[in-house]
C-alpha cells in the first residue's frame, strides 16, 4: 500500500478554495515533487498533511491511518517530519540543540527523571546527543554543531532544518523549498543529500521552485494550479505536458 | 535613465537576498523582471519603494538618490507600487482605498481627473466604489491595487505579480490594461512569473536567479531564448 | 425599578469613561499591535493634572463652573497628549523592530514609572477634588432624579466619541490611521508617513484618557495614584469585549462593561464588583478572543 | 575550569553559611526576603524564562500555597513543614485547572489574563471565600516550623531554612534546565510552531511549566506563612507579581544566576539605599524600559547549554 494517501482533500480560507479536491499518493521509498505556480496551494497541502491545518473535506492517510484529526506532534511521532518554507529554526540555539529538538519525540524522560537524573535519563540523553551529531554530520554540518543557528548561511540553515527533521526518525520527510536561497554548488549537493535520504529508507516529498532540481531528483511529480491537481507523472512526461507548460510560462493565445 | 539601480545589495538579517543588482529603466518603457520564486524580484521592487533597507549600492531616479529615502518619501518622487498579494485595505471601501492612493497629492482637480481615468480603465471599480475592498473578487482587488497606485499619478508604476492567483481570462484583461496605462505615458516595471505574457507586453526584460541578474535582453529575444524556458522548467531540458 | 434605572444610568456614565480609555488602547493596538500598559496611568495623570490646574489657577472664580471645566478639559487633554507622544517616542519607537513582547515589557515599565512618579509627586494617599465646581443638582427625567454631573459625563463622552468617529471616518488623516492599522507596509506605499500616524494616535488616545481622568475626578471627587491600573484593566477589557483594534467596538464594549458592572454590583454582590470585569475579560479571551465586533483572522504558518 | 567553578560555588556557600554571624537581625531578615523572592522568581522563571510565557499572576499560586498552609495549620495543627509539599500540590492543582484554557493565548493576552487571575484570587480571599480565608484581615497564629524538634523562630534560623531550600531549588532547576524537559520549554519559547513541528507536545509542556512553577511557588508560600505567622490578601496583590516579573526580566530571563542577582537588585538594593527606597519602583520602571531598548536579555542572560565537546563524542564512537 502507499505510504501516504490524500483523498479528495479540500481546504477553504474565507471563501477561497486554497486546496480543491486533491487526491494523490506517495509510494514508499520514492522521491515525489509537488510543483505549481506561486499561490497554487502547495504549502497548504503540506500544512494539511502535518496537521497545521484541518481539511474541510477529504481524508489523509499515512500508513493506512487517518491523520487529519491528530495534533502535529503526534503526526511527527507517527513518522512524518517536515521543513518550513520560511526557515523556522530556533535561531538563538546551537545547531546541535536544534537537532536535539527532533530527537525529543523519541525520548521519554520527564521533569522528575531530569531532576533526579536517573540512570535511564542519562543514557537517553547521551544516545540523543550521538544521534543528533550523526544527523548533523549526515547533512554536512558536523563542524558547525556549536554554532548558533542564526549565524549559519542560508543554505546551511536549510540543511540544519533537514537534520532536525531527520532526527525525528521519520518514514516520510516533507521538504518545503529546500533549495530556496541556495547557490548552485549547494543545490547540487542537495540533490545528493535528497538521494541519500531516500537510500536510508525515508520517503521524500518536496516542494521546489528550482525546476532543474525537481527534474533531476524526483521520480514522480504532482502539479497543482489554483488549488487543483492538473497533472501527475514522471519528469519527462511532466515537461512535455502542455497544461504544465501553460501554467508555468503562461498562455500562448492572444 | 528614469530609474537606475546600481550594484544593489539587500540583506535580511545575516542573509543577503540581493547580491548586486544593476538595471535601468528608460522613460516610457515597460520592463519586466522574471525569475523563479525566491529569486529576489519582489525584494528588488521593495528596495526601490524603500520598504526594505539597501545595504550597498544605489537607486537613482533622474539622478536623485532614492535609496536614502523613507518609503513615504519615495512616493513623492513619482514612484508607486502595486505590491505582491495586492494588499488592498480590506476593511476600507474601494473609494477610500483609491483616495489613499492619492495621499501625497494636493491638487483636488487633478485627483478627480485621475480618478475618472481609473474608472474608465476599470469600470468595475466605479460600480463597487462603496463596497469594502475585502469583499471584492481577486481580479477586482488586483484592479483596485493598480488603480490605487495610479492615483498617485506616478511616472513609474511598479507592478508585482499582477496575475497572481487570477484566472487566465482576467490575466489577459489586466495585461491589456497595463499596456493602456503605459500608452498614457506611465513607465512600468513589471515583476511576473507568467513569463510569456509578460514578455509579450514588455519592451525589455531581465531574468533573475538567486539574487542575481543572469539575463538581460529585449523582450523579443528573451521570448525565443531557450534559457528562459530552462529557468522555469529546469535545465538541460529539451 | 427605581434602583435599576439609577444603576443603569450610573453604568452608562461609568461605561462612557471606560469607553474613552478603551479607545486609547484600541487605537494603539490597531497601529502597533501593542497593549499600551501605560495608558491607564496616562488617565491617572489626567486626573492629577486636572486637580493641580483646578486648585492652582482658580479658574472657577474667573470663568464660572462650566467655562472652568471646559478650559480645564482642553488643557488636561493637551498636556496628557504631549506626555503620550513623548512616551511613544522614548519607550516604544526604539522597539519598533524588536519582538512584540519587548515592547509589551517596555509598556509595563513605563506604567510602573508613571504610577510611582505620580505617587512621589502627589503622595500615596487619596487626593480630594474641590467639590464645589459643578453644582450638585439632580435633573428629573421621567420621574427619576438623576444627578446633573452624571448626565454631563455621559454627554461629554458621547460627544468626544462622535468627534473621534467623524475624524477617523471622514478625514484624510483618519483614513490614513485606519489604513496603517490594516497594513503598515501598504500604507507606506501610499506615501503615508506611518511614524507620523503613530504619533497622532499617541496624541489622540492619551488625550481621551486624560479627559476620562478629569471626569472621574469630578464625578467621584477623589483620586489615587493606583486607580489607573483598575480603570486601565477594565477599559482594556472593554476594548477586548468590543474587539481590540476596532474603534466602534471600544465604544460599545466600554458602555456595555459599565452597565454590566453596575448591574452586577447591584444585583449580585458589590464586594465582587471588580472581579466581574476580570471574569468577563477571561471569558471573552477564552471563548471569543476577537470580541463582539472583531473579525476572525487565521494565523499563518 | 570545572574545578574553578566548583571552588566558586563552595566559596559562595561558605560565605552564606557564616554571613548571619556578622549581621544583625535586621539585615538577616533582609536576606531572608531576598531569598524568598529569589526562590519565587526562580519558580516564575520556569514559566516566564524557560517557556517564554508572559505570566504575571504568580502571586496567585504563592497565595494559594500560603493560605493552604495557614488554614491547615491553624485548624488541624499539622506541622508547618509537613504542609510544604501539600501546599505545593494544591497550588499546582490550581494551576493545572486555570492554566489549561489560557495557555494557548498569545503572549500579551496571556499577560492580561494572568493579571485578571491574580486579582480574582485576591478579591476571593478578601471576600472570605468558602468562609475559610478570614477575609481582609487574613489568618493569624500560624505555627513556627519545627525541624527535628528544633523550633525555628529567629531570623538567622530562618535564614538557614530559606537558603537551604534555595540551594535545593537551584540544584534541581539546574538539572531541569539541562534536560529534555528544559530544552522542550526553550524550543517552544523560541518558536512554538517549529517546536510542535519537530514533535514537541507544546500544549503539554506549557501546562507542565505552569504546574511546576506553581508547585514551587506554593511551597514558598508555606515558608512565607511560617515566617510571618500572619498572612493577609494584601500580601499577594498584583504588585507582588510585578516585582517577581521584574526580578526575572532585569536579572536575566531563563538564567538562574541572573534571577538571583535580580532578586538582590530589586529586593535587597533598596534596603541599602534607604532614601532611594521610595523611588525604587519608579527607577525600576524606567530600568525596564531602558533594558528592553538596550539590553533585552537582562543583566546576566542565560549561557548556552553545555554538551560534551563534539570531538570527545566522536572519539568515543570510534572506540566501541
Amino acid at each position: 500500500m502507499s505510504l501516504l494517501q490524500l483523498d479528495k482533500v479540500t481546504k477553504t480560507f474565507g471563501g477561497l478554495k486554497a486546496v480543491d479536491n486533491v487526491s494523490c499518493t506517495v509510494e514508499r521509498g520514492s522521491i515525489v515533487g509537488l510543483i505549481g505556480p506561486n499561490g497554487a496551494g502547495k504549502t497548504t497541502i503540506f500544512n494539511l498533511i502535518t496537521g497545521n491545518y484541518r481539511p474541510d473535506q477529504g481524508d489523509i492517510r499515512f500508513e493506512e491511518r487517518s491523520v487529519i484529526k491528530l495534533p502535529t506532534h503526534l503526526i511527527v511521532a507517527l513518522g512524518i517530519a517536515r521543513t518550513f518554507q520560511t526557515i523556522r529554526l530556533f535561531q538563538k540555539l546551537s545547531a546541535l540543540e536544534n537537532v536535539l529538538a527532533g530527537c525529543h519525540c523519541r525520548m521519554h524522560a520527564g521533569a522528575l527523571a531530569a531532576m533526579a537524573r536517573l540512570p535511564f535519563q542519562r543514557r537517553e540523553e547521551r544516545k540523543a546527543l550521538e544521534l543528533a551529531l550523526g544527523e548533523l554530520r549526515f547533512v554536512g554540518l558536523g563542524q558547525q554543531a556549536d554554532q548558533m543557528a542564526a549565524n549559519l548561511s542560508y543554505g546551511n540553515q536549510r540543511l540544519l532544518e533537514i537534520a532536525r527533521a531527520l532526527a525525528t526518525q521519520p518514514r516520510l520527510i516533507i521538504l518545503d523549498e529546500p533549495a530556496g536561497g541556495m547557490n548552485d554548488q549547494e543545490t547540487a549537493a542537495l540533490v545528493e543529500l535528497i538521494r541519500s535520504i531516500r537510500d536510508r529508507g525515508v520517503t521524500v516529498l518536496l516542494i521546489e521552485h528550482d525546476m532543474s532540481l525537481v527534474m533531476k531528483v524526483c521520480e514522480q511529480i504532482v502539479v497543482v494550479e489554483y488549488g487543483s491537481k492538473i497533472a501527475e507523472g514522471d519528469p519527462a512526461a511532466i515537461k512535455q505536458n502542455p497544461r504544465v507548460i501553460e501554467a508555468y510560462l503562461g498562455t500562448d493565445e492572444e | 535613465m528614469l530609474l537606475k539601480l546600481e550594484n544593489l545589495h539587500v540583506k535580511y538579517g545575516n542573509v543577503e537576498a540581493l547580491h548586486g543588482i544593476s538595471l535601468g529603466v528608460g522613460e516610457g518603457e515597460i520592463v519586466t523582471i522574471l525569475g523563479a520564486n525566491g529569486a529576489g524580484k519582489s525584494t528588488t521592487l521593495m528596495a526601490i519603494s524603500g520598504l526594505v533597507k539597501v545595504s550597498e549600492g544605489s537607486i537613482l531616479s533622474r539622478n536623485a538618490p532614492l535609496h536614502t529615502l523613507k518609503a513615504h518619501e519615495v512616493v513623492r518622487h513619482g514612484i508607486a507600487q502595486s505590491p505582491e498579494g495586492r494588499r488592498v485595505f480590506g476593511t476600507l471601501t474601494v473609494n477610500e482605498n483609491l483616495t489613499l492612493g492619492a495621499f501625497t497629492a494636493t491638487d483636488t482637480g487633478r485627483i478627480q481627473k485621475t480618478l475618472a481615468w481609473i474608472y474608465t480603465l476599470f469600470p468595475r471599480l466605479q460600480e463597487r466604489c462603496e463596497q469594502m475592498a475585502g469583499t471584492l473578487s481577486g481580479g477586482e482587488q488586483q484592479m483596485l491595487a493598480i488603480g490605487r497606485a495610479l492615483m498617485a499619478a506616478p511616472r513609474i508604476l511598479l507592478l508585482d505579480e499582477p496575475s497572481l492567483g487570477l484566472a487566465p481570462i482576467l490575466v489577459k484583461t489586466i495585461f491589456e490594461t497595463i499596456r493602456e496605462i503605459n500608452r498614457a505615458g506611465v513607465t512600468v516595471v513589471l515583476v511576473e512569473q507568467n513569463a510569456r505574457a509578460a514578455l509579450k507586453l514588455a519592451h525589455r526584460g531581465y531574468v533573475m536567479e538567486v539574487g542575481r541578474i543572469v539575463l538581460e535582453d529585449t523582450a523579443e529575444a528573451l521570448l525565443s531564448n531557450p534559457e528562459v524556458r530552462n529557468a522555469y522548467l529546469g535545465g538541460q531540458a529539451a | 425599578m427605581e434602583q435599576f434605572f439609577q444603576q443603569l444610568t450610573n453604568g452608562l456614565a461609568v461605561g462612557g469613561i471606560y469607553a474613552l480609555i478603551a479607545l486609547g488602547y484600541t487605537m494603539v493596538y490597531g497601529v502597533l499591535k501593542l497593549i499600551n500598559f501605560a495608558h491607564g496611568d496616562l488617565f491617572t495623570i489626567g486626573a492629577y493634572l486636572g486637580l493641580t490646574l483646578l486648585t492652582s489657577l482658580g479658574l472657577a472664580d474667573r470663568l464660572g463652573p462650566l467655562g472652568a471645566v471646559l478650559l480645564l478639559a482642553v488643557m488636561v487633554m493637551g498636556l496628557v497628549a504631549i506626555i503620550g507622544a513623548m512616551l511613544e517616542r522614548i519607550a516604544y519607537r526604539p522597539l519598533r523592530e524588536s519582538p512584540r513582547l519587548s515592547a509589551v515589557v517596555s509598556a509595563l515599565g513605563a506604567s510602573i514609572f508613571f504610577q510611582n512618579a505620580v505617587m512621589l509627586i502627589y503622595g500615596a494617599r487619596f487626593r480630594v477634588y474641590p467639590h464645589d465646581i459643578l453644582p450638585k443638582i439632580a435633573v428629573n427625567i421621567f420621574g427619576l432624579q438623576i444627578p446633573l454631573i452624571r448626565i454631563l459625563m455621559l454627554l461629554t463622552s458621547v460627544l468626544l466619541m462622535v468627534a473621534l468617529y467623524l475624524f477617523i471616518q471622514r478625514t484624510k488623516i483618519g483614513t490614513a490611521i485606519r489604513a496603517a492599522a490594516i497594513d503598515q507596509g501598504a500604507a507606506r506605499l501610499m506615501g503615508i508617513d506611518v511614524d507620523k500616524v503613530i504619533m497622532i494616535v499617541f496624541l489622540i488616545g492619551p488625550s481621551l484618557g486624560g479627559a476620562a481622568g478629569l471626569m472621574v475626578g469630578l464625578y467621584y471627587g477623589q483620586i489615587n495614584f493606583t486607580m489607573g491600573w483598575v480603570y486601565g484593566l477594565k477599559a482594556f477589557t472593554a476594548a477586548i469585549l468590543g474587539g481590540i483594534g476596532n474603534i466602534p467596538g471600544a465604544m460599545v464594549g466600554g458602555i456595555l462593561l459599565g452597565v454590566i458592572e453596575a448591574l452586577g454590583a447591584a444585583y449580585i454582590s458589590i464586594a465582587w464588583k471588580d472581579a466581574i470585569a476580570f471574569c468577563v475579560l477571561i471569558l471573552i479571551l477564552i471563548v471569543r478572543p476577537t470580541g463582539l465586533l472583531g473579525e476572525r483572522v487565521a494565523e499563518k504558518v | 575550569m570545572k574545578t574553578r567553578r566548583s571552588l566558586i560555588y563552595v566559596l559562595i556557600c561558605g560565605i552564606l553559611v557564616v554571613l548571619p554571624v556578622f549581621l544583625n537581625a535586621y539585615w538577616v531578615d533582609v536576606l531572608n526576603n531576598v531569598g524568598l523572592y529569589a526562590i519565587l522568581a526562580l519558580s516564575l522563571n520556569v514559566i516566564l524564562g524557560y517557556a517564554g510565557m508572559f505570566h504575571m499572576g504568580h502571586a496567585a499560586f504563592y497565595a494559594i500555597g500560603a493560605y493552604t498552609t495557614a488554614i491547615l495549620n491553624t485548624t488541624y495543627h499539622i506541622p508547618v513543614l509537613w504542609l510544604m509539599p501539600l501546599s505545593g500540590l494544591v497550588a499546582g492543582f490550581f494551576a493545572l485547572i486555570v492554566a489549561r484554557p489560557i495557555i494557548h493565548l498569545r503572549g500579551d493576552y496571556l499577560l492580561i489574563v494572568t493579571i485578571g487571575m491574580v486579582e480574582i484570587v485576591r478579591i476571593a480571599l478578601i471576600n472570605n471565600v468558602f468562609g475559610i480565608t478570614g477575609g481582609a484581615n487574613g489568618i493569624f497564629g500560624i505555627a513556627r516550623p519545627e525541624f527535628f524538634g528544633f523550633r525555628i523562630r529567629q531570623p538567622h534560623e530562618f535564614f538557614y531554612l530559606i537558603w537551604a531550600f534555595m540551594a535545593v531549588t537551584i540544584y534541581l532547576f539546574h538539572r531541569l534546565e539541562n534536560s529534555r524537559f528544559g530544552r522542550a520549554l526553550t524550543y517552544l519559547r523560541e518558536d512554538d510552531v517549529a517546536a510542535e513541528g519537530s514533535g514537541v507536545n507544546t500544549a503539554h509542556y506549557k501546562l507542565a511549566a505552569f504546574v511546576i512553577g506553581a508547585f514551587w511557588a506554593g511551597m514558598v508560600g508555606t515558608l512565607y506563612a511560617a515566617k510571618m505567622t500572619i498572612i493577609a490578601p494584601e500580601s499577594f496583590n498584583f504588585w507582588e507579581s510585578v516585582v517577581l516579573f521584574m526580578i526575572v526580566l532585569l536579572g536575566g530571563s531563563g538564567s538562574i544566576p541572573g534571577v538571583i542577582l535580580g532578586a538582590f537588585l530589586v529586593v535587597g538594593l533598596p534596603e541599602i539605599f534607604r532614601e532611594f527606597a521610595t523611588a525604587r519602583m519608579m527607577i525600576f520602571g524606567a530600568a525596564m524600559v531602558a533594558m528592553m531598548i538596550f539590553r533585552t536579555e537582562g543583566i546576566l542572560p542565560p549561557q548556552p547549554r553545555k554538551y560534551p565537546p563534539v570531538g570527545e563524542l566522536l572519539a568515543d564512537e570510534a572506540k566501541p
